[in-house]
């Protein structure tokens, strides 16, 4: 039978190492695998490899699957993963390639079935990093650019599905990989059709031009349950949403003292940072913007991912406290911020801002909101202001942990930034705290999985407390199906054909 | 002439316009009639109903407009009442029309020849070929070069004179009996207007068609009509053969309009004048709607006057004319009319 | 004429209208194309003297150049070639002051009574602009003038809150003949200006304009295509073709008999109320194209008399009578 | 001999001939009265006009009117998001067309919103019209070589869709409502331009310009004084058009995501969040701004094609 | 003619080049492409590569010299977003846009000739208002706005057609177009006419103007005075004096379609060039944008060209080397 997929965002190439982009690592997921495949909740299963262990503390080992072939009947080896782990990181015009994930590593083929990976240091994080690279084949594969996959002539995986069709910005076309080791997938032909305007896709489904839509828009989830026909699948995300505050000047830009004079910074404060997130009732934007469907969040991952705390509860809405919090801090009444955010980024992201604004003001602080399309947005929030540092006071941002991981939002939001050590890349309030960089850097360094859970867990803790980041949920994502098919739904927001079943 | 029975008779002709700002009254009771052969000119001031009394006599009145009364009859047809449809068949057949403007009487878009064979195979079952050689020998006859190749133009390439002609052959196309020409040389320059109207009094004369020449210049129909009709706000205050009109004018209207023309008075001297002007149609005063520029009038003005015969197949429409220059004098040379004239001036 | 000197003379006067090549069209000449520039000889070489309160008619077949003319003498187009000599002074050396008021004391009359006027002026703006801008009638006094200037033509000072289209025909020529009085010029540039009006209207501006001659000795340049009032107006006749002209009489002497052969078909051949039903012998042919006029004599196409010389030869304007000049070879021929 | 005078007062006083040969003049009948006469023979244009009177005053005095203030983050409460119409608040107001996803009141918000289009419209409008008016007139009155370069520049600028100037441009400029203004312009001006030259040039023709030139009167004043005037019937047509245009457009361009920012929500901005409603059967966040912009630019359409028949000379009657 | 193409040509190269460095200069104000592509696992090292790759370490000016110079050898550079020729993915975009544009001009014609001739001959009949009025509300609603309600009603509440998307294509002489299949058509239908309504509209009113003003013309009444029946009149005389404005426009009109599919391609999911600029503006595809530039500004010459000569052709006063001065 065949399965007709509508999704938000288009995949830009088949090259499943041109862009490191989930979209196209969407797509990828379907007709490649990966040594090691991420579940559902993206737990590390094995992919191409049945097993895989440090055998020493710079080494890690890979046992390969035996008998796997191509989509073209040559057996797959590790020939092919060498030439994967070569390729992946040297694409020409490559946006963004793997090379994060490759960099610093050596690949070894011990036997056909064998590969070790060797490092400077011990790399704790090994399997998450090979958890995202795509494997082709070494005959058709590795020699390709980017327009021989488009064409599908290198188009060649081991994935459950082969390559058909790539009709860019119409659909992509896929079929049923008879041969597949994890047995033969459901659906004998599957079309992949972006549709970008939510209610466009939605209609889509309720006219019967696709069985499935990814990213159903808040708005619609309550017509769509109460539609005969129709059936929802949700589940939470990897993605959190939070503030990012100011933390490092004196003088920020959007804050200034009521009436428009200007003011020392008080975001430094820690209290003030504190009454914002009091002042915010996560439950109300659930309720109201996200229309139940996001879950307020105390730290950086959803409860259940590697390295997360579980002391740490969503702060409580108190709107008496943050006030008394501001009047601690010599604030009591309040000054003026603007907060600002984008609007084509994140599920309601506008709403959520002027949600929250409203709940400043309500508390004092005067909020204006400004919000962008995020090709502007993000430049501005890296770079837009003064000497090439953050514009803004306070931003709305969200942080996918890709690998599933709490190192992954420690390290790139909260650690101090670092340009050499590449840390804190995308830390726009520029918090930083010596001791959460020494627990990050620690981690990082930490093999065993427990003491590595643990040191993460306590850094989380310590960024909380200081509030380096305020956190407000995490994103639940929605698939709607038609009655029929149900969608196991995943925390990276993939949506794949295999992951989908009918009844 | 008037032994023949006429072949277009006009009686009572009244057609109204119905505007927003009130009625007006266009044409409004014209009668007049014409012979074989004959050339009427029409003369009056703008806005005098020349223009449509012409339409009225093709049944193109266009709404508001509408023939309110009267009756026309075609070599004794009545027309009056007929169908669209009976009056398509006639136009261009048995009485046919040219237009002041000869730059926008073609159709700018379409070539000689589809406007020509279109007016023949409107009204018969012609071939195109025959139907083509008719449009050329139209078209030599009016005095156009090379009629072959000027078949194939379009209007844009000839001259305002050469469209002119082309207007002419193509109403000539069915040699109709009646040809209504509003105002068709006034665009046009001096010398080319002598040429066109040396041409029509040819062609007249050869096919004994009937003509209503549409002018306010004087001399033209001087130059070219048989008889003349003057008119004045709607009505013919003045009808007679040429000579004795121009010459001896009954009606102060046209005793005054042939008084204000400079060739007819001395050098230098102040000419006649009408005082004011045209008055508007839809508010003519009662009676004599000539009365308020009238010199002449008085009280029993505010009663119409009719038209009433002159002598010498003369009418006019007036409580007090002028005398007509002596018993003697009315068929008097121009010469010597010219000079009453211009000693009463 | 000698040594009284004329109020207006021009002297060799032409109008050039050229339509340039632009860069395509320059290239497309580079790689062998032959463009050429359009020029449209409107007015060529004509030389005319106007005495102090002398009417000149113009005529001449529409596109000949009339216009034209009278807008180089009223100073809205500057002349290509030749020099128009105001009492005595040449124009384009004059500057300043000495300019405005030679400009101002030639004015034009139009033909059209509508778009003569600007629609959204009243009256008395139409007529007290000038004389405000130019300062010539101090500020307080100009209702006052203005009054006096409608008065003149005939018009009711009470009409003078009035726009145009709320006039008749003859009466708004009256306002434009009151606008170019209140300039107090010398000199006025009649450009067909009764053609437009209603025939028993046009009898109350000619009278209008000969009144003004006689009350303030007004000279003209009278245009028009009616010979009949260019015969009752005009002390002297000039006679334009194709932006030459071809003849200029005294105008008892012209209508007696002209000398060029245009002349004599222009007056032989134009309708005229005492003279009916004469056998037409029309001109043949049509007025040729400005844009590419034929050698020698203008005429010579249409000419029943051309000869070979007509056609190479341009002939020379030369006196032929006191105050008489034809450009007609035949007379060399005769004399 | 008696002369029934039937219209008295039409004989001036002045005892010349001349003077008692003036006919009568017709009565008055002020431009101002003639115009709205014509403009009120249809009832359909008269309506239109009416409806944007009110409208133009809703968006004049929205501030006032408003139950709400849409853009006080002190009194909007997502509490009250997507109430349906005739709904009350927390605080007891009641909210007659229902309030939107962030909780505002749909009648304030559109009552602000139209301010805000309007006033987008009619910036742009007004702005593009001395651009455009001002290089029309310069290109008519200078000629030549100027004029063909000012026109050449007009014509390939009308050759490309203002939505897409508008787009490309905004895409460079960033979001705001002077961004858009400015974009609006830039991509309207030349229909302006276009439309005075054409008038300027037939008005140049005109004897009344070469009567302005040999009474000696200046350049500047020929061309403000007298040309202008008469070139502004056209210009006021195209404008109404123009101005209903730019509406739209700036709808459009919000709905892309490149139009005004969120906070300042035109009615275009609140079709487009009404767009994500629109299948979960809170019509009322769309539908209602939709119908206030359609009334907007139907009215302003409706009237400006009344005008373009009233002030057109050759369909006059 | 060929002055006048040269003339065009000429000029059109200037623009060309005008728009590209505008749009080239002004696209580097904005936003930060590498920051809409990069992953978030990248640290700074990573990025700067990235950066360096694409090249957008260089002065501006070295930059667009690069671009002007591959330019003129017909590389409009590489898509960041698709690592592809940035005109390649213009041109395998182009055919959808034009096969809805050329539809929607279709239905322009086959609905606005009609309506606006029957309004022009009979001004005053209450069809004819209704028809003038309905031009009006066509003319006047926001083409996105009227998409989403054609989705609504015809795909969502009726399911008559497809909502989104483009349907099946057959190639033809290599170009593949989706009107000879019935699902290819029923999915045009909506866009097409969604694109459409705007025109349909305006020929409505161009057609009606025209009509009007040809019925007054003099040349109209020598017809009737010749005798010809209204058929006649109507058909050849009327008909062929407003095509002459109605096909200019029309064509004109085409650039504004394509123009305005960008709208249209958005909510329709309709995979053509227009969605593809919107995306690539919302990535911040700077190649794409400046290609789609002057992809579109030279579309426009070849239309403009294309009408003009049209126009000499069937309107016989024009002579295309008169004009332009
Ligand atoms: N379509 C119309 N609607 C209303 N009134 C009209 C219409 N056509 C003509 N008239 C009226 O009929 C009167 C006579 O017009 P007509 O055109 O016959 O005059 P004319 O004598 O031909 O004038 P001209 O010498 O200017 O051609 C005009 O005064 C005008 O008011
Ligand atoms: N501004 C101009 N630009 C180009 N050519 C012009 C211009 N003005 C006049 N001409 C040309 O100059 C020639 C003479 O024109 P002019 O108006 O002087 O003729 P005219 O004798 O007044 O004709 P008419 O009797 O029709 O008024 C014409 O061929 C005309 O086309
Ligand atoms: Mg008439
Ligand atoms: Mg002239």
């Amino acid at each position: 039978s065949d399965l007709r997929i509508g999704v938000a965002s288009e995949a830009t190439s088949i090259d499943p190492h041109f862009h490191n982009l989930g979209p196209n690592n969407q797509v990828a997921s379907q007709i490649f695998d990966r040594l090691i495949n991420q579940g559902d909740r993206q737990q590390l299963q094995p992919g191409l490899a049945v097993s895989w262990k440090p055998i020493d503390n710079t080494t890690w080992e890979f046992k390969l699957r035996e008998g796997v072939t191509f989509h073209d009947g040559s057996p797959f080896t590790a020939d092919d993963v060498l030439c994967t782990f070569a390729r992946a990181p040297e694409v020409p015009n490559s946006p963004a390639s793997f090379s994060t994930y490759i960099k610093g590593k050596t690949f070894k083929k011990v036997d056909d079935f064998t590969v070790h990976v060797t490092t400077d240091e011990p790399y704790p994080t090994m399997a998450n990093d090979l958890s995202v690279i795509p494997v082709i084949s070494d005959e058709v594969g590795c020699g390709a650019t980017t327009a021989d996959f488009n064409d599908g002539k290198a188009a060649m995986g081991t994935g459950p599905f082969k390559f058909v069709e790539y009709v860019p910005g119409d659909r992509i076309v896929l079929a049923a990989n008879e041969d597949y080791w994890g047995g033969r997938p459901e659906w004998d032909k599957v079309t992949i059709k972006p549709i970008k305007a939510g209610p466009s896709r939605v209609a889509a489904l309720l006219a019967g031009d696709v069985d499935m839509i990814s990213g159903v828009p808040t708005t619609d989830i309550g017509t769509l349950k109460e539609t005969k026909g129709i059936v929802l699948s949700q589940g939470v995300s990897n993605r959190v949403i939070y503030l990012h505050v100011d933390q490092f000047r004196e003088d920020s830009p959007f804050v200034k003292a009521n009436g428009g004079g200007d003011i020392k910074n008080p975001l430094l404060d820690q209290k003030v940072r504190l009454a914002i997130s009091k002042a915010i009732s996560r439950e109300l934007i659930r309720d109201r913007v996200m229309e139940g469907l996001s879950i307020p969040a105390g730290q950086l991952l959803p409860d259940g991912f590697f390295g997360v705390s579980d002391k740490l509860k969503p702060e409580a809405y108190d709107p008496e406290g943050a006030k008394a919090l501001l009047a601690e801090a010599g604030v009591p009444d309040g000054f003026e911020l603007t907060i600002h955010g984008p609007n084509d980024r994140y599920i309601n992201d506008a709403k959520i801002v002027e949600g929250i604004a409203q709940m400043l003001t309500r508390v004092g602080i005067k909020t204006k909101v400004e919000t962008m399309p995020r090709s502007v947005y993000f430049k501005r929030a890296s770079t837009g202001g003064e000497g090439g540092l953050p514009e803004f006071s306070l931003i709305l941002v969200g942080w996918g942990a890709g690998s599933g991981e709490a190192s992954s939002p420690l390290r790139s939001l909260i650690a101090t930034y670092d340009k050499e050590k590449g840390m804190g890349a995308a830390n726009r309030g520029r918090h930083s705290d010596a001791k959460v960089d020494e627990l990050v850097e620690q981690a990082l360094k930490t093999v065993d999985d427990g003491k590595r859970a643990a040191l993460l867990a306590e850094a989380t803790e310590r960024a909380m407390a200081n509030l380096a980041i305020i956190p407000i949920h995490y994103q639940v994502n929605t698939w709607a199906s038609r009655e029929g098919i149900v969608y196991t739904p995943r925390s990276d927001e993939y949506t794949l054909a295999h992951y989908a079943r009918s009844q | 002439m008037s032994q023949t029975p006429p072949v277009l008779q006009v009686e009572d002709l009244r057609t109204h316009f119905f505007t927003r700002a009130g009625v007006a009254r266009a044409v409004d009771g014209v009668s007049f009639s014409l012979g074989r052969g004959e050339v009427m000119g029409l003369v009056g001031e703008s806005g005098s109903g020349k223009t449509v009394t012409g339409f009225s006599l093709l049944g193109l009145v266009d709404p508001p407009g509408r023939i309110v009364g009267g009756s026309i009859r075609l070599g004794g047809e009545e027309l009056i009442g007929r169908s669209e449809r009976d009056w398509q068949a006639l136009r261009g057949t048995r009485i046919a029309m040219i237009f002041q403007d000869p730059m926008m009487t073609l159709n700018p878009v379409l070539r000689i020849d589809t406007q020509m064979i279109e007016a023949i195979r409107a009204h018969a079952p012609v071939s195109e070929a025959d139907a083509r050689e008719r449009a050329r020998a139209a078209l030599a006859r009016v005095g156009i070069p090379s009629p072959d190749e000027r078949l194939a133009a379009y209007p844009h390439q000839f001259s305002g004179g050469m469209r002119q002609r082309v207007a002419i052959a193509i109403a000539l196309l069915n040699e109709p009996d009646v040809i209504v020409a509003d105002e068709p040389t006034t665009a046009l320059d001096v010398t080319i207007q002598a040429q066109i109207l040396y041409e029509v009094r040819k062609l007249c004369a050869e096919t004994g068609m009937a003509m209503i020449w549409i002018t306010h210049d004087l001399a033209v129909v001087g130059g070219l009509a048989d008889k003349v009709a003057v008119m004045y706000a709607g009505r013919i205050v003045e009808e007679g053969p040429v000579d004795a009109v121009l010459d001896g004018p009954l009606h102060p209207y046209t005793h005054g309009l042939v008084g204000s023309v400079p060739s007819q008075n001395r050098r230098g001297q102040k000419l006649t004048q009408i005082p004011g002007m045209a008055p508007s149609l839809l508010s003519l005063p009662p009676g004599c709607s000539f009365a308020p520029r009238c010199a002449r009038a008085d009280g029993a003005c505010t009663a119409m006057p009719d038209l009433v015969a002159a002598g010498g197949d003369r009418a006019m429409r007036c409580h007090h004319p002028h005398q007509p220059p002596g018993e003697t004098a009315v068929r008097a040379t121009g010469e010597v009319a010219g000079e009453t004239g211009r000693a009463r001036a | 004429m000698t040594g009284e000197q004329p109020l207006l003379r021009l002297e060799g006067v032409s109008k050039r209208f050229t339509k340039h090549l632009d860069a395509a069209e320059k290239l497309v000449n580079l790689v062998g194309g032959r463009r050429r520039e359009e020029v449209v000889h409107a007015v060529d070489d004509v030389s005319l003297d106007v005495r102090e309160g002398e009417v000149v008619g113009l005529v001449g077949e529409s596109g000949c150049g009339k216009s034209t003319l009278g807008r180089v003498v009223a100073g809205v187009h500057q002349p290509s070639d030749g020099k128009v000599i105001w009492r005595g002074k040449n124009v384009a050396g004059l500057s300043g002051a000495a300019r405005r008021d030679a400009l101002l004391k030639i004015q034009m009359i139009f033909q059209d009574p509508m778009s003569s006027l600007n629609p959204r002026m009243r009256v008395a703006d139409i007529i007290g602009e000038a004389p405000r801008v130019h300062g010539l009638v101090p500020a307080a006094e100009i209702p006052a003038y203005v009054d006096e200037m409608l008065q003149r033509v005939g018009l009711d000072p009470a009409y003078k809150t009035r726009y145009p289209h709320q006039f008749s025909g003859g009466q708004r020529q009256r306002i434009g003949i009151a606008r170019a009085l209140a300039v107090k010029p010398d000199f006025l540039v009649c450009d067909e200006s009764i053609a437009a009006l209603d025939v028993s209207i046009q009898a109350q501006v000619l009278n209008l304009f000969m009144d003004l001659r006689t009350d303030l000795g007004l000279t003209y340049l009278f245009i028009s295509h009616d010979l009949g009032v260019v015969e009752h107006l005009s002390d002297r006749v000039v006679i334009m073709y194709l932006g030459r002209v071809v003849e200029s009489a005294p105008t008892e002497a012209l209508f007696s008999g002209p000398n060029h052969p245009y002349a004599r078909a222009l007056l032989d051949e134009v309708p005229r109320i005492d003279r009916r039903k004469r056998e037409f012998q029309p001109v043949k042919g049509e007025i040729p194209s400005p844009l590419s006029p034929p050698s020698g004599c203008h005429f010579h196409p249409r000419c029943p008399h051309a000869t070979a010389r007509c056609r190479e030869e341009v002939p020379r304007l030369r006196e032929i009578a006191p105050g008489w000049t034809s450009a007609c070879h035949l007379n060399d021929a005769g004399a | 001999m008696t002369t029934p005078n039937t219209q008295p007062g039409a004989t001036p006083p002045g005892g010349a001939a001349l003077a008692a040969a003036m006919p009568a003049v017709p009565p008055v009948e002020s431009p101002l009265r003639r115009f709205l006469t014509d403009f009120s023979a249809s009832w359909l244009a008269l309506l239109a006009a009416l409806m944007l009177a009110v409208i133009i005053l809703i968006a004049l005095f929205a501030p006032w009117i408003s139950p709400q203030d849409p853009y006080d983050l002190a009194v909007v409460s997502i509490f009250d998001a997507r109430l349906p119409p005739g709904s009350t608040s927390m605080e007891g107001t009641t909210f007659w067309l229902g309030t939107d996803g962030a909780g505002r009141d749909l009648l304030s918000a559109i009552f602000y919103g139209l301010r805000i289009s309007l006033s987008v419209g009619v910036m742009s409008g007004i702005l593009a019209i001395i651009v455009g008016m001002s290089v029309g007139l310069a290109a008519a009155y200078a000629g030549g070589r100027t004029e063909t370069l000012i026109m050449r520049v007009v014509d390939l600028q009308l050759s490309l869709p203002a939505v897409l100037i508008a787009l490309i441009l905004l895409a460079i400029l960033g979001k705001g409502v002077d961004k858009i203004i400015i974009a609006l312009v830039i991509a309207q001006w030349a229909y302006y331009a276009r439309t005075v030259r054409a008038s300027a040039l037939v008005e140049r023709r005109r004897e009344y310009v070469e009567a302005a030139a040999c009474l000696g009167l200046g350049h500047a004043r020929i061309v403000f004084r007298h040309i202008l005037p008469n070139c502004v019937a056209p210009l006021i047509v195209v404008g109404t058009v123009q101005t209903a245009h730019a509406i739209a457009l700036e709808a459009t361009l919000s709905f892309l995501g490149v139009g005004l920012p969120l906070t300042e929500p035109s009615l275009g901005l609140l079709i487009s969040n009404g767009f994500e409603y629109m299948l979960s059967g809170k019509y009322w966040i769309a539908v209602f701004p939709g119908v206030a912009l359609l009334l907007t630019i139907v009215s302003i359409n409706i009237v400006g094609d009344q005008l373009r028949d009233v002030l057109n000379p050759r369909l006059q009657k | 003619m060929s002055v006048f193409i040269l003339r065009r040509l000429m000029q059109s190269a200037l623009v060309m080049v005008a728009m590209a460095a505008i749009v080239f200069f002004g696209m580097h104000l904005v936003g930060d492409p590498v920051d809409m592509f990069v992953s978030p696992d990248m640290d700074q090292a990573d990025i700067e590569q990235v950066v360096r790759a694409l090249g957008l370490d260089r002065p501006i000016l070295e930059q667009f010299w690069a671009f002007v110079t591959s330019a003129l050898q017909g590389d409009l550079g590489q898509s960041f977003v698709f690592g592809q020729p940035a005109l390649g993915l213009i041109l395998e975009r182009m055919p959808a846009t034009l096969e809805l544009a050329f539809i929607a001009l279709l239905m322009a014609i086959v609905f606005g000739i009609p309506l606006g001739l029957y309004a022009g001959l009979k001004p005053d009949s209450p069809v004819s208002r209704t028809i003038m009025a309905g031009s009006i509300l066509g003319f006047s609603l926001p083409t996105f706005w009227v998409g989403i309600m054609l989705i609504m009603v015809f795909a969502v509440m009726l399911g008559w057609l497809p909502s989104t998307g483009r349907g099946e294509t057959v190639d033809v002489l290599g170009v593949p177009v989706s009107f000879l299949t019935l699902d290819g058509l029923r999915h045009l239908i909506l866009p097409a006419f969604n694109l459409a309504l705007l025109k349909i509209s305006l020929v409505i009113r161009l057609t009606r103007a025209g009509t009007r003003e040809v019925m007054l013309q003099d040349y109209i009444k020598f017809a009737r005075a010749k005798g010809l029946g209204r058929g006649r009149i109507v058909g050849v005389h009327v008909m062929k004096n407003i095509l002459i404005p109605v096909v200019t426009v029309l064509g004109l009109e085409f650039g504004s379609l394509i123009a305005f599919s960008v709208v249209t391609e958005t909510i329709f999911a309709w995979p053509g060039m227009g969605k593809l600029l919107i995306e690539s503006i919302q990535q911040l595809d700077r190649p794409v944008i400046v290609a789609y530039l002057m992809m579109i500004v030279f579309l426009f010459v070849v239309i403009n060209l294309v009408v003009d000569v049209l126009y000499s052709i069937l309107d016989p006063r024009v002579r295309l080397g008169d004009r332009g001065a």
